[in-house]
């Protein structure tokens, strides 16, 4: 169907993410991204990506990130904003193992 | 994918993408990937699409034997999936899924 | 049923004859009752069609907002039941039942 | 969605018919007209009628009708030719209790 070929490193084995989810956010990733109560890490299903989600530099989401198909090109996570313009969110799509624990150019706090 | 290939011989599922970037609520996905089903509906069926139904079959040999139909037969979606939406307002982060979101089967109905 | 009430606001079922006199090894039935959806789809979905599906209701936001669509949504049937064909051949009398031969329930996809 | 209005016999209240199978023919009218083995009257599902298939007075099958939308404006069977012309097969849609036990002009025999 056409697909657009995506980055080698989330396609030809099962990417590693940090998972966490801080407790002001509802909903989550999903068996996916979500893991156990306390998981730190968690295995992708194939061709995801590893997604952090910031406000500022506290972590709110992280874990694996399939829908959507616009790919993770960076093997590492360098946030940009999402969001209203004037928000503090910052989002990162990678594809290096555990690659969305530490964000360039902010001090991640992944877990409390 | 240029725009030459979508003129194919039959109806099949074709990537279609939505840019969200415009709607700020939306964190991720930015570029959502709905699909859509394009193309003829034609037969015969059998040969074309995996699963077709007997109703599209009778349909279309009403249209070959010159019976017109108020409606013929359309490419569609028959399968769909999911789309987890990371959505943000003054609550704060959701992350939710929506059924129904992507096209992922097409069929004539 | 007469033919201006078929031009209706939206999508909806219809009923839809197949004469089968014609077909001589087809004991019964003799006038096949297969139906259509007939009729456009339009937003807001929510207020005509009990069922909808997000991926529609998405595709049409895109034309309305003028991007054009190689496929606009279109109004199939979404439910369909069996026919019971009771055929004749030299093997004599055989009762079938056809599966999704009956469109029962119309949709926008 | 603008069916005809069918004949008040096969509506208003359930229809029994008379239930039968000759052993030559394939399949069944299923659980509305198939009755156990050694049924010989079934009670039909609303907007039925009963139907009677002949060949010449030797009857092949009997039970209900629902499908097709035809409707059988006739309390009584009166059996019309059916299939290939040249066939010695008829065929006739009816309303009344067990109306297809019995076809006017043929001397039918519903069970063996």
């Amino acid at each position: 169907m056409g697909l657009p070929p995506g980055p080698p490193g989330a396609r030809s084995r099962n990417l590693s993410c940090v998972s966490y989810k801080h407790p002001s956010v509802r909903g989550s990733l999903g068996g996916a991204g979500g893991g156990g109560p306390g998981a730190r890490h968690v295995r992708c299903p194939p061709r995801h990506c590893c997604i952090g989600i910031w406000n500022q530099s506290h972590a709110l989401v992280q874990g694996c990130w399939g829908g959507g198909g616009a790919g993770c090109p960076s093997p590492a996570c360098a946030p940009s904003p999402a969001g209203a313009p004037g928000g503090a969110v910052l989002v990162c799509l990678c594809h290096g193992h555990l690659c969305n624990g530490n964000a360039s150019g902010l001090v991640a706090r992944p877990a409390p | 994918q240029n725009r030459s290939a979508r003129h194919q011989a039959h109806c099949r599922l074709q990537e279609l993408t939505i840019d969200l970037h415009d709607r700020k609520f939306i964190v991720m996905p930015t570029v959502y990937v709905a699909n859509n089903c394009e193309g003829p509906c034609k037969l015969p069926l059998s040969t074309r699409v995996p699963s077709y139904y007997s109703h599209t079959v009778l349909l279309l040999g009403m249209q070959e034997r010159g019976s017109p139909l108020q409606r013929a037969p359309c490419c569609v979606p028959v399968r769909y999936s999911d789309q987890l939406i990371i959505s943000i307002s003054t609550e704060g982060l959701e992350v939710r899924k929506f059924p129904n979101m992507v096209a992922e089967e097409c069929g004539c109905r």
